[in-house]
């Protein structure tokens, strides 16, 4: 924790970056965000276990890109979320400056998009057991129960676009959610428009989503949307072969094709 | 790697020494063969002929046996054996309500799943590990003799050219040997005639044996008991029509290649064959040197 | 719509198609005056690559039981690829609305080309007595009738 | 918008038999935003057509729906009636009453109900519609033929006697391609330089054409009219204003064992040389992989012998740009080697030659001056095997296809062979004979009766050599599939035409498709035989399909009229169906979020860059921007856009949306 706290203060203090975005201890036990501008700021910083929530959907902040250089500290779904969106041409490569944490203590500056390539390509895959096991869970129930299943949480939605704002990839300046000419989903907390908004989402996130489940934390009334997300994903995974978040490269792949992808389910 | 195994009737009678090399090859290749249970005839060269239902129902039969021991593959060394079956294989594939018909005939389910294959497609598999294998390199010149039914017709066998087949060459190059370019590659042997009909083999497979000895092999190799048994049984009623006596023996594949990696002669049944294996001294060993063609 | 003596379910099929391709085809199935059922109502669009998924959705949100979205061949698209990226969106779009539950029976992707006027034909009545056998699509129209939460 | 006036039309019987035209029009004045409805036996007829005009002026309407036959039939017609009347022509939009539902369904309530629902789609849409103004665009007067064989000259020299500007590209060092390494051409038996050399002259003087040899498309980009290429003009290593073409320096150069290209390996060649005699132009060329001075670095002979100092071994390839307007591909073909030939030793027996190669033996220009000999050993035949069909055809081992030339030109070489050495026998296996053509039967006829050429229809399983002869296994099957054995001197394979080196890399810069085989294809096999679907591209010989000289030259003229006529415009008019980015008031800018994933969606790469900037020029936001002469408006990108701000003009977000809530 002192070698962090002493590097993020380095870096204030050289110049090299004019924001350190980190961890610092909130309350009831958990990490929240922290960013530290000046010296003293630094003393808050902290890295433990706690720190799961994916810090790289401020940097597409305007305020935080007013400030000057970027340092963040960054566990692995924020190093692929970094990456994404520098290949989604939203931050600039090599604009931000990661520092990761080795369980030891020990801070690693990835400088450059191939630097975090290379990071993030030796650390394990993103879901985590709990979640996996609630896939498999899902996937083993008929459709109907499937349907009915989503029916209910999605019903408890209350269109709070709290999962939306923590989200680092839904970085757009206007929504489809906010579009009225033509009004594709109804703005209020609706049924029918809960299971298009949360079904929207996951498509737009298809080939995009880093798995970090952000969103799924993010919901007050616990719905476990980031598993649409990741559903999404996998599927491209699966199907074809590209992963989000593996290369600054940008590699969509819902914008390309292969004449001979699977043919099997049309007629 | 476990492999199913279809030997027939020939490798348990006349042809003894074509099941003892395959057997030793592949224990010298790691690869376990499987026998079927309860195999039986593959309707040989006459149940097609009596009676198409007979026919499919055998070989099919066999498969399902296959498929019943948990088995992917059978390797069938028989050339005909493996025609017959791919046959089967091939005529059901496409074909799910006479695969039922067939099915309830031999009583046993059959889905298709069993891929039948040749020796040759086995052992090709294997090429790498068989030249790494090599203690007693084949320095001959051989005459790689293919018959009828391992290559034909293409679409059955789905396996190499059946013009101009190269697996075998392939195979034997692998271990030293220097397969000669020759006339023969695919000619008949006269098949069944070997019974009824000597006269049509020794004229056919005299032709054979004939080329193989005026380009100068030291032997013939095959991967069929008929195509051996017509070039080596019939060997005197074949120097009669060629009014020459030709001592070129006919080897297996199987033999050839464990010759190659050092095993007992006795263990590949060679000293079961009527026309006695022979083989010369290897021929030496050919270095070509690069030579630099500067002359400025 | 007219008041009908309901005796049998009469579902509502909401088709995408391209210009080129299964719109001209279909134009063939008409001066073929080969007959179908006309429970299905066309959307012109020039190109299945056009076909944003949530025309699909808002389709079924209108009340839609029945979903065709067909375009060209593969190799034949007036545009060249348009229908190959349809084809990649379709793949994950179906993937993911089967993990939400919805019913696949529902939507039809087909390749119908200028000169498959049969085809479109066979492919109308196959949908609309799939659709019809399913009866109304319940389950989206639970949500419909849910409103505002 | 809410005047529209709906206008439905009976067409005689067709629709009004089944759907109740009246009550269609009765119903659609009860729609919100209809001012007008009626209904009329014949709308496309000049009285019906009037009727719209008419109405438009009495009730000044904003938008009108013809309810009639299909839009692929009348659109144009309708849309033309409604701009005469000073309406936009795409706030006219039809709905199709006939094939898409009197044609298709029997008389009955719900018949007229579906009329009604696609009358209501079309007037939710309608009411969406934005005035559109067709896109125009200009052309540049130039074309750009790629491939200098005879497909390439006749185009080239077509355009440019039309009063166009060409550029011809031809990969190889002369221009003459496949035609110049023939002997005679059949049906005449002409000689086949003899009447190509005065062509390629012509191209080499004729003021509008632009000859670069040696030279290859790097990269196309832009559009019909509009087309940006770049060229890379390869380093002859000579400088080609100083060169005189004296051929000094051939006779110097030491390396001399290079297989010879034009005459299929035969003979060879130096590093420094010119293809053939009678090369356009007439300048040599250093094979850079082949010559001492750049392997060795130590050779200048040639540099010693050149009397005008021409040789330049610092010349480096050059990328040129050029504008064109049109282009013509003519890349051609290749044959199958020998070597693809299993039964026939895998190409391992020197006197299993191709067709082509025997075509050199028989030229006069060739490496024996016109004399039939073989390869091993430079005899000269007695007994020459001709199998035809060497992987035509033949789907387990060659193509499918017909390579369609094989059969006329093995009846010529049989012919050659027999008009060249009288005491020789020419035997020619074949499937069946394809002499389809003016003259051609005829032409093969004449080898059989009168040159006593045999014909022997079956294949033939095998070639093997014994004694010094090759001996030719086969079948007659015109005997009952009788076995026949043909000691040969040499055999002939007529092999296979394929797609040219290079065509796919081609055809992918071009943007133009390939069939299955890779032969470059056609936007419709009927109607549009040399065009490509890229507009502007357009086909000309062998690189579409096997073909032989006559077709091919045809072909070529068909293109060059094409271009010519394209050219002779002064612009293109294009349907403004385009996409558009959005725009929207700073901060925003755009709804577009600048990700660019739209990029690679796009099949026209019409997607490229704008950058917001400030008043002092500082890049506020980079979003993306669709060229409107590039896009042909799929909508791709429209539907792969997450913030929907990428629209399609005519099948925008709000009018397709309109229509699924008019459901």
């Amino acid at each position: 924790m002192e070698v962090l706290r002493n590097k993020a203060q380095d870096l204030l203090a050289q110049g090299q970056a004019q924001i350190v975005i980190g961890y610092e201890a909130g309350t009831g036990g958990i990490r929240r965000p922290s960013f530290a501008r000046t010296a003293a700021d630094t003393a808050r910083l902290v890295w433990d276990a706690d720190c799961i929530s994916n810090l790289a959907g401020y940097l597409t902040r305007p305020e935080i890109k007013r400030m000057g250089k970027t340092a963040i500290v960054a566990n692995a779904s924020t190093l692929r979320a970094l990456l994404q969106l520098t290949a989604e041409r939203q931050l600039a490569e090599d604009a931000v400056l990661a520092l990761a944490v080795a369980e030891d203590g020990t801070v690693t500056e990835l400088a450059t998009a191939q630097a975090v390539t290379d990071h993030v390509a030796a650390l394990p895959d993103a879901l985590s057991a709990a979640d996996r096991e609630q896939m498999n869970l899902l996937a083993s129930m008929s459709r109907e129960e499937r349907w009915v299943y989503w029916e209910k949480e999605l019903q408890r939605c209350i269109k709070c676009y709290a999962c939306r704002s923590s989200c680092p990839m839904c970085y757009c300046g206007t929504c489809t959610m906010d579009c009225n000419k033509p009004q594709w989903v109804p703005v209020p907390s609706h049924a029918l428009g809960n299971l298009e908004y949360h079904t929207v989402r996951a498509m737009h996130l298809a080939g995009r989503c880093v798995e970090c489940g952000e969103c799924g934390r993010a919901c007050p009334v616990g719905i476990p949307i980031h598993l649409l997300t990741c559903f999404a994903e996998e599927s491209v995974h699966q199907q074809f072969g590209q992963k989000a978040g593996a290369s600054a490269k940008l590699d969509y792949a819902l914008g390309t094709f292969r004449p001979d992808d699977k043919e099997s389910f049309i007629r | 790697m476990r492999i199913g195994y279809y030997p027939g009737c020939s490798l348990k009678s006349s042809a003894r020494e074509y099941e003892e090399s395959v057997r030793a090859l592949c224990a010298a290749l790691d690869l376990e063969l499987v026998e079927i249970p309860d195999w039986n005839c593959c309707g040989a060269s006459s149940a097609h002929v009596m009676s198409a239902d007979l026919a499919l129902g055998l070989r099919t039969r066999n498969l399902a046996q296959a498929e019943a021991a948990g088995l992917d593959e059978v390797l069938t060394p028989c050339a005909a054996c493996f025609s017959h079956l791919a046959e089967a294989r091939m005529e059901l594939a496409d074909n799910p309500n006479k695969r039922q018909e067939v099915a309830d005939f031999i009583g046993l389910p059959y889905s298709g799943r069993v891929r039948v294959l040749n020796v040759l497609a086995v052992l090709d598999r294997y090429r790498d590990r068989i030249a790494a294998k090599v203690k007693n390199p084949f320095r001959y010149k051989v005459a790689c003799y293919y018959g009828c039914l391992l290559v034909r017709p293409p679409e059955v066998v789905q396996f190499d050219r059946p013009e101009n087949p190269q697996s075998m060459d392939r195979l034997l190059e692998a271990v030293g040997a220097k397969p000669i370019p020759w006339a023969c590659k695919t000619e008949c042997c006269g098949a069944s005639f070997s019974v009824t009909r000597t006269d049509v083999v020794a004229n056919l497979s005299g032709r054979i044996v004939a080329d193989a000895v005026k380009r100068n092999a030291a032997a013939i190799v095959v991967a069929c008991p008929m195509c051996q048994s017509n070039l080596d049984l019939r060997r005197p009623e074949i120097n009669q029509q060629l009014e020459q006596e030709h001592g070129i023996p006919v080897l297996y594949i199987t033999q050839a290649l464990g010759l190659a990696l050092g095993i007992d002669p006795q263990q590949l049944g060679l000293q079961r064959h009527l026309v006695p294996v022979e083989l010369p001294e290897p021929e030496p060993e050919v270095v070509t040197a690069d030579d630099d063609d500067d002359d400025d | 719509m007219a008041t009908k003596v309901a005796t049998q379910f009469e579902p509502k099929i909401t088709a995408f198609v391209c210009n080129w391709c299964t719109y001209a085809g279909a134009d063939l199935t008409g001066t073929s005056r080969t007959k179908y059922q006309s429970n299905v109502r066309v959307i012109r669009l020039p190109c299945t690559g056009r076909v944003d998924f949530m025309l699909i959705q808002k389709a079924f949100a209108r009340g839609s039981d029945g979903i065709i979205v067909s375009g060209c061949h593969p190799n034949d698209c007036h545009y060249t690829s348009g229908n190959y990226h349809a084809r990649r969106r379709w793949m994950v779009f179906t993937e993911l609305m089967n993990f939400i539950g919805a019913d696949m029976r529902r939507i039809t992707f087909s390749w119908v080309s200028a000169a498959e006027g049969a085809k479109w034909a066979a492919l109308v009545d196959e949908v609309t007595n799939t659709v019809r056998e399913l009866g109304p699509y319940t389950e989206y129209q639970r949500l419909i009738d849910a409103g505002v939460a | 918008m809410s005047r529209v006036g709906v206008f439905v039309c009976h067409c005689g019987e067709n629709i009004g038999s089944t759907v109740d035209c009246p009550e269609v029009a009765e119903r659609c004045k009860q729609m919100p935003g209809v001012v007008h409805a009626e209904d009329y036996k014949y709308l496309c007829s000049n009285p019906g057509q009037n009727k719209i005009k008419q109405a438009i002026k009495d009730h000044q309407l904003e938008g009108v729906v013809v309810a009639a036959c299909s839009p692929r039939m009348h659109e144009p017609t309708f849309r033309r009636a409604v701009t005469d009347a000073g309406m936009n022509a795409y706030l006219c939009e039809v709905a199709n009453l006939r094939e898409h539902c009197s044609w298709v369904h029997e008389e009955a309530d719900s018949t007229t109900e579906k009329a009604v629902d696609l009358v209501r789609l079309q007037l939710e849409k309608v009411k969406r519609n934005k005035p559109l103004q067709p896109i125009e665009v200009p052309i540049t007067k130039t074309a750009l033929v790629i491939g200098g064989g005879v497909a390439g000259i006749q185009a080239a020299l077509d355009i440019a006697d039309s009063g166009h500007k060409v550029i011809l590209v031809e990969r190889s060092p002369a221009l003459g391609g496949h035609m110049a390494q023939l002997s005679e051409t059949f049906p005449t038996l002409d000689c086949s330089q003899c009447i190509l050399t005065p062509r390629m002259v012509d191209v080499s003087r004729h003021p509008n054409i632009t000859l670069m040899t040696y030279s290859e498309v790097e990269h196309l980009d832009g559009f019909i009219g509009n087309f940006k290429a770049t060229i890379r003009k390869r380093a002859r290593k000579i400088d080609e204003e100083l060169c005189t073409g004296c051929g000094e320096c051939l006779q110097k150069c030491p390396s001399k064992d290079i297989s010879d290209g034009f005459n299929e390996g035969l003979t060879t060649r130096r590093a420094i040389y010119v293809p053939f005699t009678q090369a356009v132009p007439n300048i040599p060329v250093i094979d850079v992989e082949n010559c001492r001075h750049y392997q060795k670095k130590k050779c200048d002979r040639c540099v010693k012998a050149c009397p005008t100092k021409a040789i330049s071994f610092n010349q480096q390839d050059e990328l040129i740009h050029v504008d064109v307007g049109a282009i013509v591909v003519a890349t051609g073909y290749k044959v199958m080697s020998t070597e693809k030939f299993p039964e026939y030793g895998y190409g391992t027996y020197p006197d299993v030659i191709t067709g082509l190669q025997f075509e050199r033996y028989a030229s006069a220009s060739g490496p024996t001056q016109g004399v039939i000999k073989r390869p091993s050993d430079g005899k000269e035949p007695e007994t020459v095997v001709f199998i035809a069909c060497s992987g035509s055809r033949d789907a387990a081992k060659g193509v499918k296809y017909c390579s369609k030339i094989c059969c006329m030109y093995t009846a010529k070489h049989a012919m050659l062979l027999k008009h060249k050495n009288h005491n020789s026998k020419a035997y020619v296996f074949y499937m069946d004979i394809r002499a389809a053509g003016k003259n051609y039967d005829e032409f093969v006829r004449r080898a059989i009766e009168e040159d006593g050429v045999k014909y022997i229809r079956g294949r033939v399983s095998r070639v093997y050599e014994e004694d010094g002869k090759l001996v030719v296994k086969g079948a007659d099957t015109l005997l009952g599939g009788r076995p026949v054995e043909i000691k040969a001197d040499l055999v002939v394979l007529a092999t296979a035409s394929l797609p040219n080196d290079g065509q796919s890399e081609l055809a992918r810069k071009l943007h133009v498709g390939c069939d299955e085989y890779g032969f470059l294809a056609e936007a419709h096999p009927k109607l549009k035989p040399v065009e490509t679907n890229t507009a502007g591209i357009y086909l000309a010989g062998a690189c579409q399909s096997p073909r032989d000289i006559p077709e091919t030259v045809a072909q070529a003229s068909a293109a060059a009229a094409k271009v010519a006529a394209l050219l002779s415009r002064s612009h293109l008019t294009r349907e403004p169906i385009v996409a558009e980015v959005n725009r929207r008031p700073a901060p925003l800018h755009s709804d577009c979020t600048g990700c660019f994933l739209c990029e690679s969606a796009c099949p026209y790469r019409a997607i490229g860059q704008e950058e917001i900037l400030d008043r002092d020029g500082i890049v506020i936001k980079t979003i993306a921007k669709i060229n409107p002469g590039l896009c042909q408006g799929c909508g791709t990108c429209v539907a792969t856009c997450r913030t929907k701000a990428i629209d399609l003009h005519g099948f925008s977000n709000e009018q397709i949306f309109a229509e699924i809530m008019s459901l």
